[in-house]
């Protein structure tokens, strides 16, 4: 208990749940434990947060155990925890919010594949409007995803049609930068707290 | 016009009603009448010009009406809502009149003009009005103009009033109620001001000061504002007949748009809807409630 | 922000007129006197079964008498003694308010609060925000001096326009059709 | 002919064409005009939902807006990822006016939120009684096993509850109308590894496998679906569970469009269902014979899958 | 002119510290009207009631103003002085000068100012009072029990016993209610039946008890001590008279596949039935949307079947009974109509409840509920006491038991815990053991909520003893594969998520009051909450008396409730009628609303807004007969005085009592620049 008491983030001045209810506009607080959320995760054999222990530590101001690699980055955001939640928690939600906040980078990492996978397709959206999906595949194998993973099947995608060889680009280029370029302002912003 | 004359002489010669409450032709435009005989039914008329709201005749401080047992009135669709108001408070029995409806697109805003129908001349209740003819009426008879679209004049200058700073408003209706001289026609021709004896009249106590001076005013108009909330009908009446032109409309019309944002209610024709002061919901807005 | 002084209104106590019901408010209120809460004695209590017997006349007559400032306090949401009263009274008040704002009184000089009888702490807040609010605007002259024909405006702040009335404004709003008439020039 | 809306994703101009071919090869038959959202762009997807709400939120009012300014009132969105981001990002918007305000100003345009998103099953389902009008070649004996995944049917919230998020029917009674035999099964609903597929394929190819099996111990001849991502995981990743012993069998994975069009006699290559990694002949086997014209497009598909086989 | 006496108490230093009293007595000698004003160290003190005595005889007050603590305090105690010293009651008011004054006030001249404000004010009130007088209203000393359950019947034979008479009425054809269908009773385990069978014959016997089953309320007028209900006898299509309870009927009746309500539909009745063994009274029903019959009837054929009739020795049977109305004056009315529980289906009474579709929506055959298992486990039920699924009558060998189905869930059912589920989750733990040797009962649990007189031992038992396998954690799904039912849970205590295979399932669904309760609470005028249960009065202090005096009520229709406190809360009912009819007169306090018939208009705003019903409509009649105004009449017995009648009425024609518009007034002229 003592490491316990040691470790909780008192650094800052703002309470985790306060933060996430800042966020999502949700009391992490209505969580009463009965794991109905975490019965019926379908990543709960493979993480190592699942979603009530997320609830319980946001409550208790765990900003430390929630970092963890393998936890909030392998949801699937299927909801099915938010659906199923008897006390109208939204765990789904406070995940999302817990990922915005480590996204910042100031508090945690997320996992090298999983943030370079939507690192790189948020630069093709970014780049072009609409995902590239070649762009992607290259773009994510030299950003840190595994290199040899897909490299097999590709060429099967390629015979099918299914891939285009060129991006398409947005006539919209403009508005869609904007929005990313506001949306990265207000993560900075956030950063700040 | 022939059909509304020939229903009220059937029912009168068939003995149906023993009068019909309608609109004739005056010396200086149209005007209320009681029509007793069949033959009499021919002097009725309904045009732009019948603005009266009738419903204030069926009032059981109208004795003498009451003496002529059951009658027949000339119904608008904005006089119904009156009507029905009277049968939600128990003042008219359903039963005993008899309501001939007829098609409305608007009326005039003073009687006596010989204007005709207009958006310049339109009274400003007709403005916005979704009615062309009365739910509750038992005969429906006429045609109807098209009506006349929004906004109201008053809706209007009501905003204007609500933006200005307090103050200002304080002094526009000081200077307005100073001129009240508690003639109390705006009680007199209201269809739902119906008390035998007025709050303003009793004395013991007195809540409302007796002499004209603006003190008394406010608490008379204060007074009949709240009695009126969630029942007013909106006929226009008391600021037709206010005869120092006090722009009474702007009050009443206020508290039925706090009624209607409020507590999503407006004044209904159906006798069955519960009028929204003296009924409650459990959730009902509290922002100004410490 | 009333028509008075700047003089007057440096030593400016308050009257307000409190009407509260017997089993919320008032018995919170004796709870704050059991507990020796100390507040501003401003406040005149008129004690009433139920928020839901008091009437807007109530408060017409206390301005009138020379009341500056109003509170009407009952049993929370749920709470009422006799079932429904308050939520009566809050349909009624919430009208009513509307109404005096229209009307050209501020609205803060009337305060609307739920106290239990188990809030003697809040009545004490109430009692004493309600009393540094009205402090503020100053007495409340222009009511209970209305029976005098005056065309001094209420609130206006600036010295210049007291005395001389609120011309501008009421001749605007005549020009533009609503208030036909002229206002009578009589100074108090 | 009713006109509605329509957002195809870059799902639907990438590795799921043939879901898009097989939209629009049916909607003429369902008198249903597309109207496609001028210059749309990406709705985020979940890369954009796991990393900034606003983004997740803006990218897809953008969508939004652009169908609002041409007068659209509602818009399909077939991929399940993107109604799910469209339809949320509506609601998002709708129950906050600090959101809607911050995202109008990063828009600059005056967008109102007007715009209805719709699901293919609510569009479908309203169309039930033409889809079994114009069944000239229902598909009789086929057992489908009709997945809805994660984003098709909740939260209620957000889809406006067209279906029963636990015990969802619409897609059932799409299938019926295509004279197919739904087979009662468990795991509709259950989640397919989503956005994974590529950053965690272990953990895809657990899930999906274990809807698969539960689909094939339901006796279903294929699975239907109506999501880009769904698709690709339970069709591309089906050699990947094989590799890892997580399944055994080929088990034909359809779009519910493509369902729809082999019932109303379309020629299978116009579907695209040549482009799919596991077989689909079986599918058109069992097909065969049941309509008119059935035959030669049985015929025509099995080579066209032999073609890139 | 009034002659009021000002008496201001020093309350020790209470007040005297900060309020000068000499100086209030002082201030109040010049209003016009107050002849004697004295202060005083201690007024509630012997020699303090003294001097008010003294003052009333020696100066003739017409009015008294005590101007010391709150009136809650000691107004009581002045108004009896008053009265002793011969003046009524109401003329002698309270000034509050020390909680809302003395008390809170540091500024001695602040503060005596506004303690001669404050006894002003209550000067000019009293100046209006007028004396009153209790008001006296007879009391009918019979009760009415609505509700044949054990907190029904605990009700009837209480006030039975205490003397007076008892109307029963029971809904269905039998008394016992849910009592009678458990098998045994946590946290005992004695035999459910065995306690109440002879509490429903006493009531069946018993010489004060009237006993109107199959029949409903119809319609409750009145007030406290005067209430007159209509009761609708539903027609048994059986003559009470005649029928000897032999059972013939049912032997023969050929419809013997209609799922039983007594036995949660497993196991079958016929159409004509007497619901269980125990039954009281002892008559059979015929059920007329069963009955070949009646269904013959209703599609327009001619009467067939008859087997019954023929049958019946007796000449019983009457297919042309009709429903009978019966009208029964009584002074209290017991509300006793107890629960139903929460079904998990698809179809629900209520927007916010929705069922639970990863749970089946109730269509997984071998998915139950927890009566559904009493009934399993009763000796007397479908299956003689064996545990046996539903499905395929095999014995479960792995048996879930789900609790919080429905309870503690705002999205889908209630948000309130039922209380009752936790102990009878652990008993049926125990029962399954005790019959299935080999048997495992896993219980998915959130908190196990045991408190009352042995039931934390008794839970604790359950586990410790007899091995019941406790999971921390909530089922997200649950689907049937082949004939077992799989379970996707979550130990929350272990970390793990649990994937389970059952034979049978339970579920301890949530309490609900019955259907119909509004419509009843209606008809009664009593007020119940959003999940339709009855409010009491106060939670704390009246907790089985409701707004409306002269209702009461007892067990699960105020809240989930086990047997000891339903049992406890009817006789809790029992004594409050007791008391009520211990006399033959009622005394209220005169704060009442009386209409002023000259100027009332009849509009009857203050009949909208009265909670209690109290406004009637009067007629007033002309030398003739003739109605010529209809005008309301506030009942005395049924107003409780709050005056939102009056702060409502346009025309002032409605004065509450003791706080008139003409002493509000004064109080507001009182505080006057």
């Amino acid at each position: 208990m003592g490491s316990h008491e040691h470790s909780r983030n008192h650094s800052g001045p703002e309470p985790l749940a306060a933060r996430v209810q800042r966020m999502t506009g949700l009391n992490p607080a209505c969580c009463y434990q009965c794991g109905k959320c975490s019965a019926g995760c379908p990543m709960a054999a493979e993480t190592t947060l699942r979603p009530h222990d997320v609830m319980r530590l946001v409550a208790r101001d765990r900003l430390d155990k929630l970092a963890d690699a393998d936890g909030l980055w392998l949801c699937l955001t299927c909801e099915t925890c938010t659906s199923r939640c008897p006390n109208g928690c939204d765990p789904a939600r406070t995940m999302d919010a817990l990922r915005e906040i480590f996204a910042t980078g100031k508090d945690g990492k997320p996992p090298k594949a999983i943030s370079a996978f939507h690192k790189s397709f948020l630069a093709q959206v970014r780049a072009h409007g609409r995902l590239f999906e070649m762009g992607l595949i290259m773009s994510y194998k030299l950003g840190g995803g595994p290199m040899f993973a897909d490299v097999t099947t590709t060429p099967s995608v390629l015979a099918r049609g299914k891939l285009g060889l060129a991006p398409h680009n947005v006539k919209g280029l403009d508005e869609v930068r904007r929005i990313f370029d506001a949306c990265a302002a207000v993560a900075a912003e956030e950063e700040g707290r | 016009m022939t059909e509304l004359r020939e229903l009220a002489r059937r029912l009168l010669s068939e003995g149906t009603v023993n009068a019909v409450l309608g609109w004739e032709e005056g010396p200086r435009g149209a005007r209320p009448a009681f029509v007793t005989t069949p033959d009499g039914a021919d002097r009725l008329i309904f045009d732009h010009r019948c603005v009266h709201n009738l419903a204030s005749y069926l009032s059981p401080r109208r004795p003498h009406l009451k003496r002529l047992g059951k009658v027949a009135m000339v119904l608008k669709p904005c006089d119904a809502r009156a009507v029905a108001g009277l049968i939600r408070e128990t003042q008219v029995p359903r039963e005993n009149v008899v309501l001939i409806g007829v098609r409305c697109g608007g009326v005039v805003t003073d009687p006596d003009s010989d204007a005709t129908l207009s958006e310049a001349t339109v009274a400003d209740r007709c403005r916005g009005c979704p009615d062309r003819e009365g739910k509750l009426a038992d005969h429906t008879v006429g045609t109807a103009g098209p009506g006349f679209p929004g906004p109201s004049h008053r809706a209007q200058k009501i905003e204007e009033l609500a933006a200005k700073p307090a103050d200002q408003r304080w002094a526009f209706w000081q200077a307005e109620l100073e001129k009240c001289v508690r003639c109390h026609a705006c009680r007199q021709v209201c269809p739902m001001c119906f008390c035998d004896r007025c709050l303003a009249d009793k004395t013991q106590p007195r809540w409302i000061e007796s002499s004209p001076h603006a003190r008394g005013n406010m608490a008379w108009h204060v007074a009949r504002a709240m009695h009126l909330a969630g029942r007013c009908v909106d006929c226009g009446e008391c600021e037709r007949v206010c005869p120092q032109g006090i722009p009474l409309g702007l009050i009443t019309r206020k508290i039925a748009s706090v009624v209607a944002e409020r507590y999503d209610f407006r004044p209904s024709d159906d006798p069955a809807v519960p009028a929204p002061v003296g009924t409650y919901r459990m959730d009902d807005p509290q922002e100004f409630i410490l | 922000m009333d028509s008075t002084t700047p003089a007057t209104a440096g030593g400016f106590e308050p009257r307000i007129t409190a009407f509260v019901c017997n089993w919320c408010t008032y018995t919170g209120a004796d709870l704050a006197g059991t507990s020796r809460l100390q507040m501003a004695s401003n406040v005149r209590i008129i004690r009433l079964p139920c928020t839901g017997r008091i009437d807007p006349m109530f408060i017409t007559k206390a301005f009138e008498r020379g009341a500056d400032g109003i509170i009407v306090s009952g049993c929370h949401p749920a709470d009422c003694h006799y079932n429904a009263g308050n939520y009566h009274a809050r349909r009624r008040f919430a009208i009513f308010r509307e109404l005096m704002d229209f009307l050209g009184v501020d609205p803060s000089r009337i305060t609307f609060s739920w106290v239990s009888a188990s809030e003697g702490a809040k009545w004490r807040d109430v009692v004493n925000d309600a009393v540094t609010r009205v402090r503020a605007l100053g007495p409340f002259t222009a009511y209970r001096n209305m029976v005098v024909v005056q065309a001094t405006a209420p609130k206006s702040s600036s010295p210049e326009h007291a005395g001389e009335g609120e011309g501008l404004p009421m001749q605007s709003l005549a020009a533009d059709g609503v208030a036909p008439g002229a206002s009578k020039e009589v100074t108090a | 002919m009713t006109k509605i809306g329509y957002f195809p994703g870059c799902s639907l101009h990438g590795l799921s064409r043939e879901y898009e071919e097989s939209l629009k090869a049916i909607v003429a038959g369902l008198d249903t005009e597309l109207v496609e959202v001028d210059d749309w762009s990406c709705c985020g997807a979940s890369s954009a939902h796991g990393t900034s709400h606003l983004l997740a939120v803006t990218l897809p009012a953008r969508n939004l807006a652009i169908a609002e300014s041409q007068g659209l009132p509602e818009v399909l969105a077939p991929c399940a990822a993107c109604y799910a981001r469209l339809a949320s990002a509506r609601h998002e918007i709708e129950g906050d006016t600090d959101l809607a305000g911050h995202v109008n100003r990063i828009l600059v345009r005056d967008f109102k939120n007007t715009v209805k998103v719709r699901s293919i099953l609510e569009v479908l389902k309203g169309q039930v009684a033409t889809i079994k009008a114009k069944a000239t070649n229902p598909l009789k004996d086929l057992k489908v096993a009709c997945y809805y995944g994660c984003l098709l049917v909740r939260p209620v919230e957000v889809t406006g509850g067209y279906d029963d998020p636990e015990d969802p029917s619409s897609m059932e009674d799409i299938c019926k109308a295509a004279g197919a035999v739904p087979v009662k099964w468990n795991r509709r609903l259950d989640c397919c590894g989503g956005g994974m597929s590529m950053s965690r394929t272990g953990s895809v190819v657990r899930l999906s496998a274990a809807i698969l099996k539960d689909a094939k111990a339901a006796g279903a001849d294929a699975v239907v679906v109506a999501c880009p991502m769904c698709h690709s995981n339970l069709d591309f990743r089906q050699k990947a569970m094989q590799q890892r012993g997580a399944w055994e069998g080929d088990m034909p994975v359809l779009f519910l469009t493509q369902v729809v069009g082999l019932s109303m006699g379309i020629d299978p290559k116009t579907l695209g269902m040549g482009r799919h990694f596991v077989s689909t002949n079986s599918v058109m086997a069992r097909t065969a014979g049941t309509g008119s014209g059935a035959g030669t497009g049985t015929n025509k598909a099995t080579a066209v899958a032999g073609e890139v086989g | 002119m009034a002659r009021i006496g000002v008496f201001v108490c020093h309350c020790g230093e209470n007040i005297g510290r900060t309020v000068d009293c000499h100086a209030v007595a002082e201030g109040c000698k010049d209003v016009p009207g107050v002849v004697h004003s004295v202060d005083y160290k201690y007024m509630c003190s012997d020699p303090g009631q003294q001097m008010v005595k003294k003052a009333i005889e020696e100066k003739g007050l017409t009015g008294v103003v005590v101007a010391a603590c709150s009136p809650h305090m000691h107004e009581k105690t002045f108004r009896r002085a008053a009265a002793g010293a011969g003046l009524n009651a109401f003329l002698c008011e309270m000034a509050n000068v020390r909680e809302h004054c003395s008390w809170i006030h540091e500024d001695r001249e602040k503060a005596t100012v506004k303690a001669i404000d404050i006894t002003r004010t209550i000067i000019e009130k009293v100046k209006h009072n007028v004396p009153l007088s209790t008001i006296r209203i007879p009391v009918t000393r019979r009760a009415l029990v609505i509700g044949g359950g054990i907190a029904g019947i605990q009700a009837a034979l209480d006030i039975a016993d205490g003397g007076r008479e008892v109307i029963l009425v029971e809904k269905g054809p039998s008394i016992g209610g849910h009592m009678s269908q458990l098998s045994e009773t946590f946290p005992t385990l004695d035999c459910s039946q065995c306690i109440l069978t002879p509490r429903m014959v006493e009531v069946y016997q018993h010489p004060r008890i009237k006993l109107y089953a199959y029949s409903e309320v119809e319609s409750v007028e009145g007030y406290i001590g005067n209430f007159k209900v209509t009761v609708r006898r539903k027609a048994r299509s059986v003559d009470e008279e005649k029928c000897n309870g032999c059972g013939a009927c049912t032997q023969v009746c050929p419809n013997k596949k209609i799922p039983s309500e007594f036995d949660c539909g497993l196991g079958k009745r016929t159409a004509i039935y007497v619901p269980f063994p125990q039954a009281v009274p002892n008559l059979p029903t015929v059920d007329r949307n069963k009955c070949l019959l009646f269904m013959n009837r209703a599609k327009g054929r001619p009467d067939t079947c008859k087997k019954c009739a023929e049958a019946c020795e007796k000449g019983a049977i009457d297919f042309d009974q009709q429903d009978r109305l019966i009208t029964e004056d009584v002074g209290a009315i017991v509300v006793a109509t107890g629960y139903q529980l929460y079904t998990i289906g698809k179809d629900q009474p209520k927007d916010n409840l929705k069922g639970y579709g990863e749970y089946g929506y109730g269509t997984i055959p071998d998915v139950i509920d927890g009566l559904q298992f009493e009934r399993l486990a009763s000796a007397s039920g479908p299956t003689s006491g064996k545990i046996l699924r539903p499905s395929d009558g095999k014995v479960p060998k792995r048996i879930v038991f789900l609790q919080c189905i429905g309870s503690r869930d705002p999205q889908k059912g209630m948000e309130y815990c039922s209380k009752i589920c936790c102990m009878y989750v652990a008993k049926h733990t125990m029962l399954y053991h005790h019959k299935v040797h080999d048997g495992v009962a896993t219980v998915f649990y959130m908190d196990i909520r045991a408190a009352g007189k042995g039931y934390e031992e008794f839970s604790r038992r359950a586990i410790e003893e007899e091995g019941a396998q406790y999971i921390r954690g909530r089922v997200s799904r649950m689907w049937r594969e082949g004939d077992v039912i799989k379970i996707l849970g979550f130990d929350t205590l272990e970390g793990e998520p649990i994937e389970m295979d059952a034979d049978m399932v339970v579920l301890a669904t949530a309490m609900r009051p019955q259907p119909g309760i509004d419509v009843l609470a209606q008809k009664l005028s009593v007020s119940y909450d959003q999940h339709g249960f009855i409010n009491e009065a106060h939670p704390k202090l009246r907790p089985v008396e409701t707004n409306t005096a002269g209702i009461y009520v007892a067990g699960a229709c105020q809240a989930p409730r086990d047997i000891p406190d339903a049992v406890a809360m009817a006789s809790a009912t029992a004594s409050k009628v007791l008391g009520l009819f211990a006399n033959e007169m009622l005394e209220r306090e005169p704060t009442v609303a009386r209409v002023d018939e000259g100027t009332c208009a009849g509009c009857f705003h203050c009949e909208r807004v009265c909670a209690y019903g109290a406004v009637e409509h009067k007629d007033i009649k002309d030398r003739a007969g003739n109605v010529v105004r209809v005008i309301a009449y506030v009942n005395p017995g049924v107003c409780q005085g709050c005056g939102t009648c009056e702060a409502t009425c346009p025309s002032k024609s409605v004065e509450l009592q003791g706080f008139t518009d003409e002493q509000i007034w004064s109080e507001i002229q009182a505080l006057g620049v």
